[in-house]
Formats: C-alpha cells, sequence, structure tokens
C-alpha cells in the first residue's frame, strides 16, 4: 500500500541522518548513539517500551531538545541544536502527544498558525489553511473553538497544520493514542492519503504496534535510550531480541 | 473592517462619555484622567501578558524611568515634558531590550519574579543617586512645558493615547505578529514546534508593552506633580495593571478599559467611604479583588460580550477540568517540559 | 471641545464667594488618614479638631458674624496619586482655606492643587521644594529642610556648652528619605565643620531594610562618636540602639530629625530604657505654659502631644485670624490676609519657639528657630529653646563611649 | 576579626531566611501554587506572637509553639478557602487571590495594630554570647538553633516518613501519585499547612530581633522567592544554603559596600543565579527544563 510505483527506498535521497546522536541528564543518558537514516517517503515507525527515549530522541531531533552529543543532518545541512522553529522552516514538522495544543483558538486559525511557515500574507494564510481543512474533510469545522473538537478532530487539525505548512518531513508522536481502534484505522487512511498526495516523509512514535505495522515498511526499536533494531518491518518484527525487549506478546496478540 | 475596529469603536466612545463626565468638575476630570492613564498602562501589560503570555511584573520600571526622565529634566535643565517623553521612550526601549534579553529566556512563575525585581533594583538606585522627591516645575497653564490648569487636559491626551492603543491591539489581532503572540500564550512549546520563532515574538510583545507603559508614565508624572521613587517602582503599579487586565479580560482589546473602569473608581469609592479606619479602604479592594479571582476566570469584558461562554467555564466544576490537556492551563509549556522531564525521569 | 467645556466648568466651580453669617466657613484638611502615615493624619485632626472648637465656642468669626469654621477631612492615602485625588475631593467642596498633609511628596502634589484652584493653603512640611515654585497661596510654617540643620546643630551646642562640656566627634546614621539625606549632607558639606564636630562615622539606611546592627554598631565601637545624628526608620534605630545594649555599650544619645520620634510608637518600639535621652529635633511643640493644649491633646487620646498636633492647631487659628482681617469667604482675600499675617503670641503663635509668625514673598516662616525636645523616661520634655523650655536637658557623660 | 563577625551574623541573619524559604520551597515544589502572601502569613505570625507577648509577658520561644498551632490551624483554614479551589485555575487566579489576601492580611494589622512598629523586649534579646571579639545574640542564636530543628525535622519528614513518600510522589507527579491510591487533595492540604506553618515560626523568631509594622512584609516579597531559586527547586539542603549564602551577602555588603545597596545585591544575585544556574545552588539538572524551553 506504501508509495508504489517509486524507486527503490535505498536509492532515494536522504532527508535526515543522525550521527551518534545523544542526551545527558546529570549522569543519565537518556539517549545514547543513535545512528539512523530517514529517506525521502519513507515510512517509519519508531517503536519502544514506554520511557525507550522514543520521545527524547524526537525532540532531539525536532530542536526542542538540544543534543550534549551527536549530530543531525538535514537534506545534508547540519541543523544540530536548532531551535524548533528554524527546523519548521525547513520542512521538518513534528506533534506533540498533548492532543489539544491551542484549546481557545479557531480551528482556522490553529492551522494558520502552522500556514504561516508558506508565506507572510495573512489572506494567503489563511486559504492555505482553508484548503488543509478541507483536505482533511474539517472545512465544515473552521470557526469551532478547538477544545469543543472531538480527539479525532483535533488530531487531524494536527494533520491539517502540517499540511497547511508544507512541511515535508513529518514526525507524529503518539498520534494515534487516545483513539479507539476504528478510528484508528480511520485516521491512518488519512495519514495514507496525505503521505501519498504531499509525499511525506513520515515517522510514527507509537506503542500500538499493530497499527504502525500496516502503515510502516520500516521500523526503528529503541530501548533505553538506544537503538536495538532497524530494518524492514516484517523483519523487525520477527527480531528475536526485539520480540524479548518488547514485541513479544504483544505483537503476537496482535498477529 | 468594521468587525475588527468594532471593539475600539466602542472604546472610543466610552472614553467620550468619559470625558462629559470628567467635564463636570476637577475631581471629575482627575479620576477620569487616571483611570485613562492606568487603562493605557494596563494595555501595554494586556500585549505582553494578556496576548504573548509571559506573565510581567516589571512594568513598572518602564513607567517609573519615564516619569523620572520627564521630571528631572524639566527640573534640572527646563526640558519641555515633551522632549523628556521623546528621551524616556528611548531609554525605555534600551531598558526594555536588556531586560527582555535576560528574562525572556525564564519561562513561567522564573520571568515574573524576575521581572518583579527589577523596578525594586531601580528604586535603590534612583534614590542612592538622591533623587528621593522631585516636584515638577510650576509654570502655570503652558502649551509650551505641557501644563495645564485642570486634569481635563491630561485625560484628553491620555485618552487618546488610550484609543490609539486599543486601535493597535485591535489591529494586532487580525496580523500574523498578532496570532503568533496567541499562539504562543496558548502553549509556547506547540507554537515553536509550529514554526513561531518564540523568543523573537515575546520579545516584541515585551517591547511594545514598554512603549505603552512609557507614555502612561509620561502623563502620570504630570498628573502627581511629583516624582518619588518609591511610588513610580512601587510592586504595586505593576500588580495594579496586571489586576486591571485581569479583571477587565486578558487577550482582549476592551479588556484593559473595561478593567480600569472598574479598578480605579473602585480604589476612588473605597477611599473616599471607607476612610474612617486606616487599611479599611483596601481592605474592600481586595475584597474585591479576591471574589474575581474565584468569580470570573477570563475578565469582565468577555462577561459582558459573551456572558454564555463565560457561564458555562463558571459551571464546570474545578475538579473536572482536564488535567491530560495542560494547554488549558495557563503553564502549559512547563507542564509540556514536566511531562518530558518525567519521561526522562522514566527512561533511566 | 470637551476641553474647553471641562475649562468653563472647572472655571465656574473655582472661585466660591458669598453666604450668610450662619453658614459655616469650610477649611479643607487634606491628611493621611490610612496608609504609612496614617499616625500623622491622626495627630494634624487632634489638633485642629480643638482648634476648631475652641473658635466655635468663642463665637465663631466675628467679621462674618459669627459664622463657625467647619472641618472637611479628605484622606490623603498611602501615594501622591490618591492625595491629589483627595485635593480635589476637598477643593470642591467649598473650602476658602487649607491646610495638609505634613509628609513631603504629598504636601508638594497637594499644594499645586490648591495653587492651581486659588485657594491659600498652610502645610508644616520643611521640604524646600514648596516655597520654591512660585506660589502665591501656599504657606509654610517650618523652617527650610536646607536651614533647619543650621538651627538645631546650633540648639545642640547651646545645650552642650550649658554643661560645660564640648561636643567633637559625631556619628551619622542616615535613612534614606528627603529630609534625613539632605540634612546629612548638609552636615557633612557645612555645619559639621562649621561648629567644629567631626564626623568619625557616616552611614545611609535604606530605611526599614537594616537587617543586622553589628556592622553599624561595629563602627560605633572602633570610631566612639559622641553623638548619632539624623536618624531612620525607627526600626532601624531600635536594632541599632538595642544591638549597642546588647554588647555591653551605654548606647550613644541619638539627635534624630525628620521623622516622628516623638510619638507613642518610638518609646513603644525602643523601650523606655533605650529611649531615655534622645533628642529630637521639631519645628513646634508645647513649652512651658502650654499645659492646658496639651492636656487636650491628651484627652483627645494621644498620650504624647508634639508637633504635629500644635502646628496645625496654630494653622487653624492662622487661618481664622486672616478670615477675620479678610471680612470675606473669598479665598484671593483670605490668601492676601494670610500673607501679611504678623501674629504675636496667642494662640496662633504660641506653638511655635519664636511665639511670631510672619511669611516672607516666597510663603515661608520667617521667624524660623529650631526646639528641641529630649525623651526622659517614656516622658517627652521641651528642652530648647532654653527660655521657652518645659525642663533641663540630661547629658550623659559625652566622653568615651566604648565599653 | 570583623569579617569573622560578619560571617557569624550572616549565618544567624540567614538561618532565618532559609526557614522562610522553605516554607515557600514546599508550596511550589509539591503544590505548584503561587502564593504571594507568604510573606504575609510571616506578618500574621508575628503580630500573633506580639499579641501573645503582650497578654502574658512570656518568654517569645516559649510561646513558639502555641503560634505554631495557631498558625497550623490557619493553614487548615485556608486550604479549605482558597488553596484548593485555586489549584486548578492555574497561575493567573492564584496570583490575584494571593495578592488580595496578603492585601487583606497587612490591612487587618492596619486596622487592629496601627501604622505603629511594635517590638518585643526580653532580657536576653539584646545580651550578646561573648566569645572572644565575637557577639552572639541569643535572640538570633535560638533563632538559629530553631532552625536547624526546623530543617532536620523537614528533611526528616520529606525523605524518612510514609508521609514523605507521599508528599515526593505527589510532587513529582500527581495523576500518577492518584493512579498509586494517594489521596493527593489531602496530601496537598498537608503541605500547605506544613508551609504556614513554618512561616509561623519565622514570624515567632524574626519579631524577636526586630520590630513588626503592617508593611514589614513586603521586605519578604523578594527573599522569599529567592531563597528557593537559589536553593534549587525540590532540595531542602539547598534551601538552607541560600537562606544562609542570602544572609551573608546582605551583612557583608552592609559591612564592607553601602548599607543602603543590601538588598538590591541580593536581587541582582537573584536575576543573574535565574539566568546563568535556573535550577539553583543544589538543584537537579533536569529541574531546567522547567525553566528553559
Amino acid at each position: 500500500m506504501s508509495a508504489a510505483g517509486s524507486p527503490p527506498v535505498s536509492d532515494r535521497r536522504v532527508r535526515l541522518e543522525t550521527r551518534g546522536l545523544g542526551r545527558r541528564f546529570g549522569g543519565l543518558r537518556a539517549v545514547r548513539d543513535v545512528s539512523v537514516t530517514i529517506r525521502d517517503g519513507e515510512r517509519v515507525g519508531l517503536l519502544g517500551p514506554n520511557g525507550a527515549g522514543k520521545t527524547t530522541f524526537t525532540n532531539l531531533v525536532t530542536g526542542d531538545i538540544k543534543p550534549t552529543e551527536g549530530e543531525v543532518i538535514l537534506d545534508g545541512e547540519r541543523v544540530t541544536g536548532f531551535a524548533p522553529h528554524q527546523l519548521f522552516h525547513r520542512g521538518l514538522a513534528r506533534t506533540y502527544q498533548v492532543a489539544n495544543p491551542f484549546p481557545s483558538l479557531t480551528t482556522l486559525d490553529a492551522v494558520m498558525i502552522g500556514a504561516f511557515a508558506g508565506t507572510r500574507d495573512v489572506t494567503a494564510a489563511a486559504s492555505a489553511a482553508r484548503d488543509a481543512l478541507d483536505l482533511l474533510g474539517l472545512g465544515h469545522r473552521c470557526a469551532t473553538e478547538m477544545r469543543n473538537l472531538t480527539i479525532v478532530e483535533m488530531k487531524e487539525v494536527e494533520l491539517a497544520r502540517i499540511v497547511a505548512s508544507g512541511a515535508s518531513l513529518v514526525f507524529l508522536d503518539e498520534l494515534l493514542a487516545g483513539l479507539r481502534p476504528n478510528e484508528v484505522g480511520d485516521l491512518l487512511e488519512v495519514l495514507d492519503r496525505l503521505a501519498a498526495e504531499r509525499s511525506l516523509t513520515v515517522v510514527l512514535i507509537e506503542h500500538l504496534v499493530g497499527a504502525v505495522m500496516t502503515f510502516c515498511e520500516r521500523l526503528i526499536v529503541m530501548n533505553e535510550g538506544a537503538v536495538i533494531a532497524d530494518g524492514p518491518a516484517a523483519e523487525v518484527a520477527h527480531d528475536k531480541t526485539v520480540v524479548e525487549a518488547y514485541l513479544g506478546a504483544k505483537w503476537r496478540k496482535d498477529a | 473592517m468594521l468587525r475588527t475596529y468594532s471593539a475600539p469603536l466602542v472604546g472610543i466612545a466610552i472614553l467620550v462619555v468619559g470625558g462629559v463626565y470628567g467635564a463636570t468638575s476637577e475631581s471629575a476630570a482627575n479620576l477620569v484622567a487616571m483611570t485613562a492613564v492606568w487603562a493605557l498602562m494596563a494595555c501595554g501589560w494586556n500585549i505582553i501578558s494578556g496576548y504573548a503570555g509571559p506573565i510581567s511584573l516589571g512594568q513598572a520600571a518602564f513607567f517609573g524611568i519615564t516619569a523620572f526622565i520627564t521630571t528631572v529634566l524639566f527640573a534640572k535643565w527646563n526640558v519641555t515634558p515633551y522632549l523628556g517623553l521623546i528621551v524616556g521612550l528611548v531609554v525605555s526601549l534600551l531598558l526594555a531590550t536588556v531586560i527582555g534579553l535576560v528574562t525572556l529566556r525564564l519561562s513561567g512563575l522564573y520571568f515574573t519574579l524576575a521581572t518583579l525585581t527589577i523596578p525594586l533594583i531601580m528604586a535603590t538606585l534612583t534614590r542612592y543617586f538622591g533623587y528621593h522627591e522631585v516636584a515638577r516645575p510650576y509654570v502655570g497653564e503652558s502649551l509650551a512645558y505641557f501644563q495645564f490648569n485642570g486634569s481635563l487636559a491630561y485625560y484628553v491626551v491620555a485618552a487618546v493615547l488610550v484609543a490609539g492603543a486599543l486601535l493597535f491591539t485591535a489591529r494586532l489581532e487580525g496580523t500574523r505578529t498578532g496570532r503568533y503572540f496567541v499562539a504562543i500564550r496558548e502553549n509556547e512549546r506547540a507554537a515553536e514546534a509550529s514554526g513561531v520563532p518564540t523568543f523573537r515574538y515575546k520579545f516584541v510583545a515585551f517591547l511594545l508593552g514598554s512603549v505603552f507603559a512609557s507614555l502612561a508614565g509620561w502623563v502620570y508624572s504630570q498628573l502627581s506633580f511629583v516624582f518619588s521613587p518609591d511610588e513610580v517602582y512601587n510592586p504595586i503599579v505593576s500588580v495594579q495593571a496586571l489586576l486591571i487586565v485581569l479583571i477587565g479580560g486578558p487577550g482582549t482589546v476592551l479588556g484593559p478599559l473595561v478593567g480600569a473602569l472598574l479598578v480605579i473608581p473602585l480604589g476612588e469609592f473605597t477611599a473616599v467611604y471607607f476612610s474612617q479606619l486606616p487599611g479599611l479602604n483596601e481592605l474592600m479592594y481586595a475584597i474585591v479583588l479576591l471574589v474575581v479571582a474565584f468569580w470570573s476566570r477570563r475578565g469582565l469584558y468577555p462577561l459582558l460580550v459573551g456572558g454564555a461562554r463565560v457561564l458555562w467555564i463558571r459551571l464546570r466544576p474545578a475538579g473536572e477540568r482536564p488535567v491530560k490537556t495542560p494547554a488549558v492551563t495557563d503553564d502549559a509549556a512547563q507542564e509540556g517540559a514536566a511531562r518530558d522531564s518525567a519521561e526522562v525521569g522514566r527512561s533511566t | 471641545m470637551i476641553l474647553s467645556v471641562g475649562a468653563l466648568l472647572a472655571a465656574a466651580c473655582g472661585s466660591e464667594s458669598g453666604g450668610d453669617s450662619t453658614e459655616p466657613v469650610k477649611v479643607a484638611m487634606v491628611v493621611h488618614n490610612t496608609g504609612p502615615y496614617a499616625d500623622t493624619g491622626r495627630m494634624k485632626t487632634i489638633g485642629a479638631q480643638i482648634a476648631i472648637d475652641e473658635i466655635n465656642a468663642a463665637g465663631g468669626i466675628k467679621s462674618l458674624g459669627g459664622a463657625p469654621m467647619e472641618l472637611v477631612i479628605e484622606d490623603a492615602g498611602a501615594d501622591v496619586g490618591s492625595a491629589v485625588a483627595a485635593a480635589n475631593r476637598a477643593l470642591s467642596q467649598g473650602v476658602v482655606a487649607g491646610d495638609g498633609t505634613g509628609i513631603s511628596s504629598a504636601t508638594l502634589a497637594v499644594t499645586e492643587v490648591a495653587e492651581r484652584r486659588g485657594i491659600p493653603w498652610i502645610t508644616m512640611s520643611f521640604e524646600d521644594q514648596i516655597t520654591e515654585r512660585g506660589f502665591r497661596n501656599v504657606f509654610a510654617t517650618s523652617p527650610k529642610t536646607s536651614e533647619f540643620t543650621d538651627l538645631w546643630v546650633r540648639a545642640i551646642n547651646e545645650l552642650v556648652e550649658e554643661t560645660g562640656q564640648k561636643i567633637e566627634r559625631v556619628g551619622i546614621v542616615s535613612g534614606v528619605n528627603v529630609v534625613a539625606t539632605s540634612a546629612a549632607a548638609q552636615l557633612r558639606d557645612k555645619y559639621a565643620a562649621q561648629y567644629g564636630w567631626q564626623i568619625v562615622m557616616d552611614e545611609t539606611v535604606e530605611e526599614g531594610s537594616l537587617r543586622d546592627a553589628t556592622p553599624i554598631v561595629e563602627r560605633i565601637r572602633a570610631t566612639r562618636p559622641q553623638l548619632l545624628l539624623v536618624g531612620s526608620a525607627i526600626a532601624d534605630i531600635q536594632k541599632i540602639t538595642r544591638k549597642q545594649i546588647e554588647q555591653g555599650m551605654t548606647p550613644v544619645p541619638w539627635v534624630l530629625s525628620g521623622a516622628p520620634y516623638l510619638s507613642g510608637a518610638f518609646v513603644e518600639a525602643l523601650g523606655a530604657d533605650a529611649v531615655n535621652g534622645t533628642f529630637a529635633v521639631a519645628s513646634a511643640a508645647p513649652f512651658a505654659g502650654q499645659e492646658e493644649l496639651a492636656q487636650k491633646v491628651r484627652d483627645a487620646g494621644d498620650p504624647y502631644p508634639q508637633q504635629y498636633h500644635f502646628a496645625t492647631y496654630s494653622s487653624m487659628y492662622l487661618i481664622k485670624d486672616a478670615v477675620e482681617r479678610a471680612r470675606s469667604r473669598d479665598p484671593k482675600a483670605i490668601r492676601d490676609a494670610l500673607a501679611a499675617t504678623d501674629v504675636s503670641g496667642g494662640p496662633a503663635a504660641d506653638p511655635w519657639p519664636a511665639q511670631r509668625v510672619r511669611f516672607d514673598s516666597t510663603g515661608r516662616a520667617v521667624d524660623r528657630v529650631a526646639v528641641l525636645v529630649q525623651w526622659q523616661g517614656d516622658k517627652t520634655v521641651t528642652v530648647y529653646p532654653l527660655d521657652r523650655a518645659q525642663g533641663k536637658a540630661i547629658w550623659p557623660t559625652l566622653g568615651n563611649t566604648s565599653s | 576579626m570583623v569579617l569573622l563577625q560578619a560571617l557569624l551574623n550572616g549565618l544567624l541573619v540567614g538561618a532565618i531566611w532559609g526557614v522562610l524559604g522553605l516554607g515557600k520551597q514546599i508550596v511550589l515544589g509539591v503544590i505548584h501554587f503561587v502564593n504571594f502572601a507568604h510573606g504575609h502569613l510571616v506578618l500574621l505570625a508575628m503580630y500573633l506572637a506580639l499579641l501573645l507577648w503582650t497578654l502574658t509577658q512570656a518568654d517569645p520561644f516559649l510561646l513558639l509553639p502555641i503560634v505554631v498551632v495557631i498558625m497550623a490551624g490557619v493553614g487548615w483554614l485556608l486550604d479549605r478557602v482558597l488553596v484548593r479551589p485555586l489549584v486548578p485555575r492555574g497561575e493567573r487566579a492564584q496570583m490575584i487571590a494571593t495578592l488580595a489576601l496578603a492585601l487583606i492580611i497587612e490591612n487587618l494589622a492596619l486596622m487592629i495594630a496601627s501604622p505603629q512598629p511594635r517590638s518585643i523586649q526580653t532580657w536576653w534579646a539584646d545580651t550578646a554570647l561573648r566569645l572572644g571579639g565575637l557577639f552572639l545574640n541569643y535572640g538570633q542564636l535560638m533563632g538559629l538553633v530553631v532552625s536547624a530543628v526546623v530543617f532536620a525535622a523537614t528533611w526528616w519528614l520529606i525523605r524518612r516518613t510514609p508521609l514523605g513518600v507521599m508528599i515526593r510522589a505527589t510532587s513529582q507527579n500527581r495523576e500518577a501519585a492518584q493512579y498509586m491510591g494517594i489521596n493527593t487533595s489531602r496530601v496537598y492540604g498537608i503541605a500547605f499547612v506544613l508551609s504556614v506553618v513554618l512561616a509561623g515560626v519565622v514570624g515567632a523568631v524574626y519579631i524577636v530581633s526586630s520590630p513588626v509594622d503592617p508593611s514589614t512584609a513586603w521586605s519578604f516579597l523578594i527573599l522569599m522567592f529567592v531563597v528557593p531559586v537559589l536553593g534549587g527547586l525540590g532540595s531542602i539542603p539547598g534551601t538552607a544554603l541560600a537562606g544562609v549564602l542570602v544572609g551573608i551577602v546582605q551583612v557583608l555588603s552592609s559591612t564592607y559596600l553601602d548599607i543602603e545597596l543590601q538588598n538590591m545585591i541580593v536581587f541582582v544575585l537573584f536575576v543573574l543565579f535565574l539566568v546563568l544556574r535556573p535550577q539553583g545552588l543544589l538543584g537537579k539538572a533536569t529541574d531546567q527544563f522547567r525553566i528553559s524551553v
């Protein structure tokens, strides 16, 4: 189901690369020596038990936290320690576990904030935001305050903000958290459509392994701050260490 | 167009009515003039803390320095207050630049505390260099020296400035900058991750706020006749601005004016009717504040406009507020961060 | 438009005149009834009320057919802003003259309101700027701060000579307020040298912020001043004095200037033992032969009659005298009468050391003498000027003060 | 010699600032509640001690436990009527409400006790222990002892008792604590009462060496925030250290610089710390998350 007809992953352009990325807090190493490469159009699932350092790693990449060691290279540019907004303007966007960052903004305004990455002009940003919302079938919700949306709608607005900003590499942190199984399916279809239409490179940070397996062709598994497996979903899913470390019971259940 | 400026137009109407009332007697004129000055001060705080988020208690610094410069230049070198204002504004902006660059990196309470100390430091320095009380020289009715018998003229000046501030705020709401401000207030980290250069925009808001505070301090120095550091650098000055906006409605165009219309006359009222016993007036004042703190979370302005929505907010029992979405609370940034550190903590 | 209308109305309610004899002559009292200076307001109101009652009991203002006098009291609150508001309220009630506030910053503001509205105003404030702004309607009954230092330094010397001792070494401990700092400055620049005093220690304290008096006491121990001059907040004085006692020293006597060191608050804070022997300088005070008035103050509930009561008592009589001579309720006429004031003796002049009140062209009192009051036990005794003293000053041996 | 005396006095003065900061520390760290009225609770305690002393003439340190008990009651009451409703309402509501509370306490004091400064006289408050050329004021010395005891007790309570575990758990993550079956609102209540009790201790000790008037509380306003921030959020030893540091800075600056500047120097130090070492003297590095995003 993923980007068919495009050249094999290995030949595609490298979007993001981390070299020995790590972060210490006082004594402890929350993330250590993470070196991964993400290529154009890939759909990567970043998995790991609670507290494996997934979010911290994401924060290091997206600039929320400054790394204490290692490098982040985005489209060939060394962006280690850049601020999130700088990376955002370079096409790297993220969502937070927090479902609803801007509760008292209207849906349109919330999306416009992202749209300003493309244009400084308010009307242009507004129309870009409208398009994005229409694309997600939220056109009728433009004037609604975020806090009055359903969980699914909130998450769709998050996606709309990314679309409107024209970002092409997105880190989605627990996008599926708090959704009912059927909702998960629907949202993933939406995401799949977006990814295809806007040729997004997607990294899903998730606990729900089953869902991730249906969407991602590649898995990166972290544990205790380090990458313990990285490769095609099917292989990684059957990798012994991973199964023991994390997937085991859950995976069998889902399969 | 009209939609954008409907609020400021209402405000201007209110200001005109105030002028008519101020014309009835000198004490009425003094009251409306003071109200306008504080509304102006509040507009500044509203931009920093009502729109962009960081809660500043340092506004007295800019209020005071302009009052100081205007008065001292006039008293010592006979410089007209108009020039004094320009010098005051320049110095305020420089000061705001320094303070902003240092303190805006702090978040939440820490920023508030840092800003709280600035005016106290300035008060000490001012006294240290020998300025305890400087009377604004008296030259009688003189346009050249911005001096008029009767406070009504000062009211007119202050009212024009307030009108300007209201129009500016309304215009701001529509712009990208204004939207960025609100995004930062709602959730600084999410705003940053949505491409908002949060520090730069908080800094801009801080500078804007300092300008309004300077203007307010300038008019105030003419209304109170005498500069005294203990007075203009008093934490109460900053707190007053905060209270007015919180009562009027933070992040709304008319909030500062509405708040000032309540708070300042209230102060005057309590001073007149509760002066039998020392402290009784401020006690009454405090009790009203307490009521406000509990009763209306969004301030008075929304109560007047979108009464229904505020009602809905109030009807929600405190306990039921969604804890899972920290963005709802005012210190979302911190809570978000707290989550991270918790996450880090777990990954040990 | 609004401006012109306002100007008209302001002008309209500006000048008051006419009225029949039964209508009371209103006098504004803008004083601090609340906030940190509430004590001064209380004392001034007591003094004024006593005077008003006496005047009315004696048949009011003769030249206006026995019209009674009436106080219009407004609260100047805690800051200049509210003082201005209070003055405006008072002046919009048809007063013919006024008094207040006594606290320099507020007085500077209130007197300007009075000047703009053409209402004659009496204040006991020492602040130089009060009478240096070319105002026509403002009259100050106390000496200027800038001259006062000279006056009380001279007074101290006279008193000491009485005891056959001589002052050579003094220390300055000055709080950060207008009066104190300018007094300290003058001592440094001029008067100390002029009277052969050597300033052996010189400390400036941010009022009430003194955490620990040891550093100062250490300096006292090291430099052994014979007197400590000027003074700061009561809390600071308390700490410094108590700390000396703590370290087994005989506390160096204070000569305090510029804050209310003559109230019950002072003795309450320091304790009778520590306060004993302390001098406070004032511009007015109860003198020998004024026991009756002093008693009236005590009956009004204030055990320590002092300059705030007496100065305000006097200013009511000064206004009364002016209205009598003006034979009118017109503030302008009363202003001119006040400017021409020259009273010797009687209730208007007796509270002042010179027993005479005149104003120079700037509106400042002409006859300027400092008063020295000393705490003897928990009683205050006026000890200077000598000819009107209530009692003799008590001096410790002014020599070696270290233990 | 002078330096030694100065350091000594700094210690004596600072010990009580430590307790002041400790109370604030608990409210900030555990409840995340912005209390601008903490200094005014100290004021309240000072007047309480004064009142009891005027009534009984008993030794202030015998009165201390009584003051503490009364303050505990006050704390309980405030928790019910003020803190619980305000906690979920966020910083802004807390600021207005506690500022209002501060004004109420101050003006009640003004109405009841008048603006005059009042103080307690005791035989030992102004006698000193002499060690060679050094003087140790008995009043302050006892203050030091009391502070030491208070710190030890608080540390033991937080680190060594089940209640302490609950408090720490709640301060880490309220939700999680709730899941673990901790009655967090009760813990909040206890924490707040504890902070008010500490304010009571400060008041009862401070009145002995310093007169009180209604405006005294504002001089605590900054210090009460400075100390916990300087010490590092959540660090009890850090708070003690910070208190002493502030005291020493005050005394040294008044010994060697202008006394007028002593508080300003503390403020400047405070701002510098906020910017340069936001986690404070002994704060954990992860705390910086709460400061720099």
